[in-house]
């Protein structure tokens, strides 16, 4: 029988810096046949291996029409920081994708606002780079993204891409400013850009990702202006060591983060994510 | 040939029981010989150089003024410097003279006190920084060679800070508390030794020092249930670990 | 019952069946250690300790071993290898408590469910469950309460069940009908199952602790605010416990506590390593850490709770309690936490 | 000639932390000699007072890491002398077994990796492994052995856990016992080599008799009980220690200087052990000593090699034997707290190591008074280097240098119990 804990060998094709402690990998299979076959979801996750060192789950940050697999990594412990060594053509393990993606299909045909906090842009790329080419599928589009400063932010060069996208609508805001830092963009708290923004409650959906206490704010600043509980969608973080609901580790009540989520209507986890 | 990490083992104020347990690695010691190059070991060695050095390992409590100023001088030289083995640590053992007004102390030992200027013995953390902690009276083989290892693939190590019971289950013993009614230390004990003691009968007497987050109060009511005095119950404390601030509470002023 | 056939051997002749199975499996039972019995490998008749009250781990170190290695790997190359560490070795589990089949059940849900565990299938299926009715209930179990014990119904190749002077055995699967051919036993007789059944009433009454399951995680799930977990975990103590110390037995002991750590160690040359997978505990502190310092259960109180919420069926192992009521952990709790009394507060009793 | 001074700042190769100075004048006479112990002392004397008698072995054990055996046995007899406690004939053997292991580990570090680079021209045992890796790995070996017996009844080979007032709390399986017999047994090849091999190397040639101070017993090789005896006659029971040997404070150092009351400083150690007590050492060990050519009494202190590779053929005889008669019975443990004075006296490998206890009603500890090997040695050393430094004061201050701490390792000083 096929074992899920058994890693396979993928190899980096390609690198991107994205700020000063995070990187895109484009990732393939060592096995062509099994990349071939290899699909996903937007919102899903993969445990990548660095063999000695440990695995870590992380977000797929891009879509099946690419062809080879992305994920943006923030490089802050063990398996992270090595990684964050890599160079093209060096190998690493990997298995998956795992857990719930974002609800693309639930989505079709109402508007999308995406809010992202930090790190939290790199599972929502896929989304978004889904309805740049999808885009009569859904209704309007609006991203707020917020990071702690713009030297804190992923994917900037891809923002003037987003901009292009008809009938939509990019916020930028940064906790603040270090000294000597350009930014023409908003300075305050992602939640500092409601007042402004378009997307209203009826046939629209939210999706979230960031960290746990930005989540937790943005869920109930949504819910005083209309969202209901199953118009939000949450992904959450947990330390997962095995990404397939055995380990223990991200259970959440009821829930497995990994196979349950991570990606949650708010509905189904408010109870426990305050925290339990 | 790419040059080998260097690394430097020193003694301060110890029994110098975490050096041998790193002799003890006969298996491997050749091994370990092939990744790393020792350049400072004066019980080892007769040609030592003047660092800088990769890994230091320190075995000792900083005891006298003179040590105060050998630590800083290593500290600079250090690329990684761990604090190996309870003395190191946190004072071990010799710690519970801290409690003694040193003059007594001194008075106990020497005719002729003027010659002897020891000062309270505290870890090397008191004075300087420190990378990496390797705990235990002494610390386990395989943890050394678990700090050597990551240390040289620059990662954080795996050391255990979940307490000895954690262990203990896992070698399927009878817990001794209430098998046996006995006064062990493993609830609030880190892990790291393989749970040798209440493997063997003997309650863990906490020569790891503090977990992480242990709750000492309710373990030293559990002693008190069992009839032990609030002296000893000090002593229990003010032992391996009395200078931390997780077993301060419970060791006493 | 009756039905089906039963044979039964009589105690002084016990080293017989044992012989027999001895020749196809390696057996492991349980053997007297301390005050304590533990799960061991029997290769003479006077090793088992069949009167046994209950073993500090339970049987499911065989399953899910405390410490398993995964994989191996091997880094001289680029393309690294990796080779699976297999287990096939035939087994034989003699003696194991109605409890301790029904957490194996519970674990059979867990792991040969959705991304079903290799490790855990291989051992099981190599593994004959030779299961034991218990003589006495142990002064902590509540398995009657919980509809586990003290005499077991399914999920067993033989069943074996003390009957005086003889052991009464039962099959339950072909496998079982396979392991007695080749033995010349007795055929039970209806006086068999008679003293059966009436040792079974008597067991009944002979409980000391009982839980009332009825809506319990229901009632667990909407106390998470109940002041009893502050009481659990910082002050106070419930029914005459301490609070918690965080030491992580009750989870280790616990036959359905399946969670676990996993690491990569490497050998001296750096080149070579394995994957290991360590038995972990809720009731840590390193349990909830995630990147960049932060937890999710910085308190013991968290802790503590989680874990009875787990054990009482509101945590991630399903609707269904997955405590099998052993008395395991209340056993074996330092600070005397019985997760009997915590349900009583919680309902307010 | 101009005036000549030997420096060592930190002398290696030994346990602890020491230095040694030396001033010879230009018409070569000794102005100055000082070995300088400044290893800081951490007062165990101090703050074993109000401590539990049952903690004082773990406590004890501490003091050294190379000899916790010693430091654990000789506290655990003092203590129940104290308390009358007699106990049996198994936890005698299992202790003996446990020590010699330890004087195994021990003595083979000493010989192997502390002095043999000395004798055979490097700097360390690691620079040897190129040129020498079989002598290196023979001496692993044994060490491993040493380690792993002391490992299997203690626990762990540093600061071991399961001897305690009265007995063990766990003893070895019978399994694990005869699998350690095997290697002994195998072991005795490397052992003969040893005595093969330190025959071999160059010794400095060197004598100064001294008194040679050890345990004695007429019954067996006495390493954890027997009568104080010396050459010069001295024959005394562990109670009577202090009435016979003192202790003096230089300024110089923080290690005390042990003496002889009416006489002067005296050698513990292998070599005073061979010298009192080889009619005690096995058949094989006796015909080591007679290949080696060594001649006894001897009071050439280099030879302390030669007698460590001896007692390691007689240690593992003996092991051997213990392991054979070993019931491994499961005993119980009891005893009670009362107030008294107990004594002690064992060999540790460095040589006699004297602990002694008052305790109180309730067993806590009043007073306590150690004396480690090293302290005994300590002022024998320095006369011996005076001897030493005299006969070779034509030598250059590197060669005489060298000869100076080739020296003081053959009494392989363990600084830290010293220092205690
Ligand atoms: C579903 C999911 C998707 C994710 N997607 C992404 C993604 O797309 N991009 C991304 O960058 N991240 C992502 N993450 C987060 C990522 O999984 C973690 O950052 C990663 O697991 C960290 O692993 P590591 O081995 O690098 O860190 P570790 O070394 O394992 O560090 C983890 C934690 O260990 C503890 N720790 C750290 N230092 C110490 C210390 N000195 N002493 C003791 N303990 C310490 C801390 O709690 C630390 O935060 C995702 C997580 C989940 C669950
Ligand atoms: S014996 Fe000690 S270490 Fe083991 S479980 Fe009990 S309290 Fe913990
Ligand atoms: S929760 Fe306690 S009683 Fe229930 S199965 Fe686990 S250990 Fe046994
Ligand atoms: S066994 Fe008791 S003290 Fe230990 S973690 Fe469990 S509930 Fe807490």
């Amino acid at each position: 029988m096929s074992n899920d804990l058994k890693p396979h060998m993928a190899i980096v094709k390609d690198i991107t810096i994205e700020n000063s402690n995070t990187k895109t990998y484009v990732l393939e299979f060592a096995d062509k046949q099994q990349h071939k076959n290899f699909t996903w979801d937007p919102g899903q996750f993969m445990m990548l291996s660095l063999f000695g060192v440990g695995e870590a789950a992380l977000s797929i940050s891009n879509i099946p029409e690419d062809g080879l697999i992305s994920t943006t990594i923030r490089a802050v412990g063990n398996v992270t920081k090595k990684i964050k060594e890599l160079k093209k053509g060096d190998t690493l393990g990997m298995r998956g994708p795992y857990g719930t993606g974002w609800p693309i299909k639930e989505a079709k045909g109402k508007n999308i606002l995406l809010i992202a906090g930090g790190m939290g842009l790199a599972p929502l790329r896929g989304v978004i780079n889904h309805i740049a080419i999808k885009r009569n599928n859904f209704g309007h589009l609006e991203i707020i993204y917020g990071a702690r400063t713009p030297n804190d932010m992923i994917f900037t060069n891809q923002f003037r891409d987003w901009y292009q996208i008809e009938k939509s609508r990019l916020d930028l805001t940064v906790d603040g400013i270090p000294p000597g830092t350009p930014w023409e963009g908003k300075i305050g708290l992602v939640t500092s850009c409601f007042p402004a923004m378009k997307t209203r409650p009826q046939n629209s959906v939210a999706l979230v990702c960031g960290p746990e206490v930005m989540m937790r704010f943005v869920a109930k600043c949504l819910e005083t202006i209309g969202f209901k509980e199953n118009q939000i969608f949450l992904s959450l973080e947990r330390r997962m060591k095995c990404g397939i609901g055995k380990c223990g580790h991200c259970q959440l009540g009821p829930k497995y983060v990994c196979k349950d989520g991570p990606v949650f209507p708010y509905r189904d986890i408010k109870p426990y994510i305050n925290p339990l | 040939m790419k040059k080998k990490p260097t690394i430097g083992i020193f003694k301060f104020t110890g029994c110098a029981g975490c050096q041998l347990e790193l002799l003890h690695l006969e298996d491997v010691f050749i091994n370990l010989l092939d990744i790393v190059d020792i350049t400072y070991w004066v019980m080892v060695k007769r040609e030592n150089t003047e660092g800088p050095w990769d890994i230091s390992l320190v075995e000792g409590g900083i005891s006298t003024p003179e040590e105060i100023e050998e630590i800083k001088e290593i500290r600079k030289k250090s690329k990684i410097l761990v604090a190996f083995g309870d003395c190191a640590v946190n004072g071990c053992i010799p710690s519970i003279r801290n409690w003694i007004p040193q003059m007594e102390a001194e008075q106990c030992v020497y005719s002729d006190t003027s010659s002897i200027h020891s000062t309270k013995i505290l870890g090397i953390g008191e004075y300087v920084k420190v990378d990496m902690v390797l705990k235990g009276c002494p610390p386990h083989r395989e943890n050394i060679i678990e700090v050597i290892k990551s240390s040289l693939l620059n990662i954080r190590p795996r050391l255990r800070q979940h307490p000895v019971c954690m262990e203990c289950k896992l070698k399927d013993n009878a817990c001794l508390i209430i098998s046996k009614n006995l006064p062990c230390m493993g609830p609030v004990t880190s892990a790291g030794c393989g749970a040798i003691c209440p493997s063997l009968n003997r309650i863990c007497e906490g020569c790891y020092g503090p977990m992480s987050n242990p709750n000492t109060s309710a373990l030293a009511d559990v002693f008190r249930k069992m009839g032990y005095s609030e002296e000893d119950i000090k002593r229990k404390f003010r032992k391996y670990a009395g200078m931390t601030p997780e077993f301060r509470k419970e060791a006493g002023d | 019952m009756g039905n089906e056939k039963a044979f039964t051997i009589e105690k002084n002749d016990f080293g017989r069946l044992l012989e027999h199975l001895l020749k196809k499996y390696r057996v492991f039972g349980p053997t007297q250690r301390g005050l304590d019995a533990t799960f061991n490998e029997i290769k003479t008749n006077d090793q088992l300790f069949l009167d046994y009250v209950s073993t500090v781990l339970p049987p499911k170190k065989f399953f899910h071993p405390p410490r398993l290695e995964l994989f191996s790997f091997d880094l001289h190359q680029k393309h690294v290898k990796i080779e699976e560490i297999k287990q096939d070795e035939k087994t034989l589990l003699l003696g194991i408590h109605p409890c301790d089949v029904h957490a194996l059940l519970r674990l059979d849900d867990f792991f040969l469910g959705e991304f079903q565990d290799p490790y855990y299938q291989n051992r099981r299926k190599n593994t004959v469950l030779v299961a034991l009715n218990c003589i006495e209930p142990s002064d902590y179990a509540f398995c009657n309460s919980m509809g586990t014990g003290p005499f077991l119904e399914e999920g067993y190749d033989l069943l074996l069940t003390d009957i005086g002077t003889k052991y009464l055995i039962e099959i339950g699967s072909d496998t079982g009908q396979n392991i007695l051919k080749g033995i010349q036993l007795e055929n039970a007789t209806t006086a068999d199952f008679t003293e059966k059944n009436h040792r079974f009433k008597l067991l009944e009454k002979r409980f000391k602790r009982f839980i009332n399951t009825s809506w319990l995680s229901k009632i667990a799930q909407e106390n998470i605010d109940h002041e009893v977990w502050e009481r659990l975990g910082e002050q106070g103590g419930v029914s005459g416990s301490l609070p918690c110390l965080s030491c992580g037995q009750c989870s280790l002991v616990c036959p359905t506590c399946y969670c676990y750590d996993v690491y990569d160690t490497l050998d001296l040359s750096l080149k070579k390593g394995k994957r290991i997978r360590e038995l972990d505990s809720c009731q840590l502190l390193e349990y909830g850490e995630v990147a960049q310092g932060g937890n999710f259960r910085p308190n013991r109180k968290d802790r503590i709770r989680h874990w009875m919420l787990c054990k009482l069926g509101v945590a991630a192992g399903g609707q269904q309690s997955s405590c099998v009521g052993c008395g395991r952990c209340i056993r074996t709790c330092p600070v005397g936490i019985d997760i009997t009394e915590v349900a009583k507060v919680l309902r307010g009793e | 000639m101009t005036k000549k001074t030997l420096t060592v700042n930190y002398i290696a190769r030994v346990e602890g932390r020491g230095a040694l100075d030396v001033t010879i004048s230009p018409s070569k006479e000794i102005e100055d000699l000082k070995l300088r112990i400044y290893e800081p002392p951490r007062f165990f004397e101090a703050f074993m007072i109000g401590r539990r008698c049952d903690e004082i072995m773990e406590l004890a054990s501490r003091i050294c890491g190379i000899c916790p055996v010693a430091h654990q046995i000789t506290a655990l007899r003092a203590i129940e002398n104290a308390l009358d406690v007699n106990p049996s004939d198994q936890t005698k053997d299992l202790r003996k077994l446990m020590a010699i292991s330890a004087h195994i580990q021990s003595n083979v570090l000493s010989m192997y990796f502390l002095s043999l680079p000395d004798l055979m021209g490097y700097e360390s045992s690691i620079a040897m492994t190129k040129n020498h890796s079989e002598i290196v790995k023979r001496g692993l070996r044994l060490k491993k052995l040493g380690n792993d017996i002391t490992d299997l009844i203690g626990g762990r080979a540093v600061h071991p856990v399961t001897a305690v007032i009265g007995g063990f709390t766990a003893i070895p399986t019978k399994e694990k016992l005869s699998m350690i017999r095997e290697r002994l047994v195998d072991a005795k090849k490397d052992a003969h080599e040893t005595v093969d091999l330190f025959t071999k190397v160059e010794k400095p040639l060197f004598e100064r008799k001294c008194e040679h101070i050890a345990i004695s017993d007429s019954r067996h090789y006495a390493i954890n009980e027997g009568r104080l005896r010396s050459t010069e006659g001295l024959n005394i029971h562990e109670t009577e220690y202090r009435d016979y040997i003192s202790e003096k404070q230089v300024p110089y150092s923080t290690a005390l200087h042990s003496y002889v009351k009416t006489r002067d400083a005296f050698m513990v150690g292998p070599l005073p052990r061979l010298n009192l007590n080889i009619p005690q050492m096995s058949l094989d060990a006796k015909d080591a000593a007679k290949r080696s050519g060594i001649k006894i009494p001897n009071y050439n202190p280099f030879n302390s090699h030669l007698a460590r590779a001896i007692e390691l053929v007689h240690d593992i005889d003996e092991s051997i034997e213990i392991i054979d008669r070993l019931p491994l019975k499961q005993e119980k443990r009891e005893y009670q707290s009362k107030a008294g004075f107990g004594a002690a006296i064992t060999e540790a490998p460095r040589g006699s190591l004297y602990h002694s206890y008052i305790l109180d009603n309730n067993g806590i500890v009043k007073k306590a008074d150690l004396v480690p090997p090293t302290s005994h040695n300590a002022r024998n050393i320095e006369k011996d280097i005076y001897k030493l430094v005299e006969e070779n004061s034509d030598l250059s201050v590197e060669e005489l240098t060298l000869k100076c701490e080739m020296l003081i390792r053959a009494y392989d000083p363990c600084i830290s119990c010293s220092t205690h």
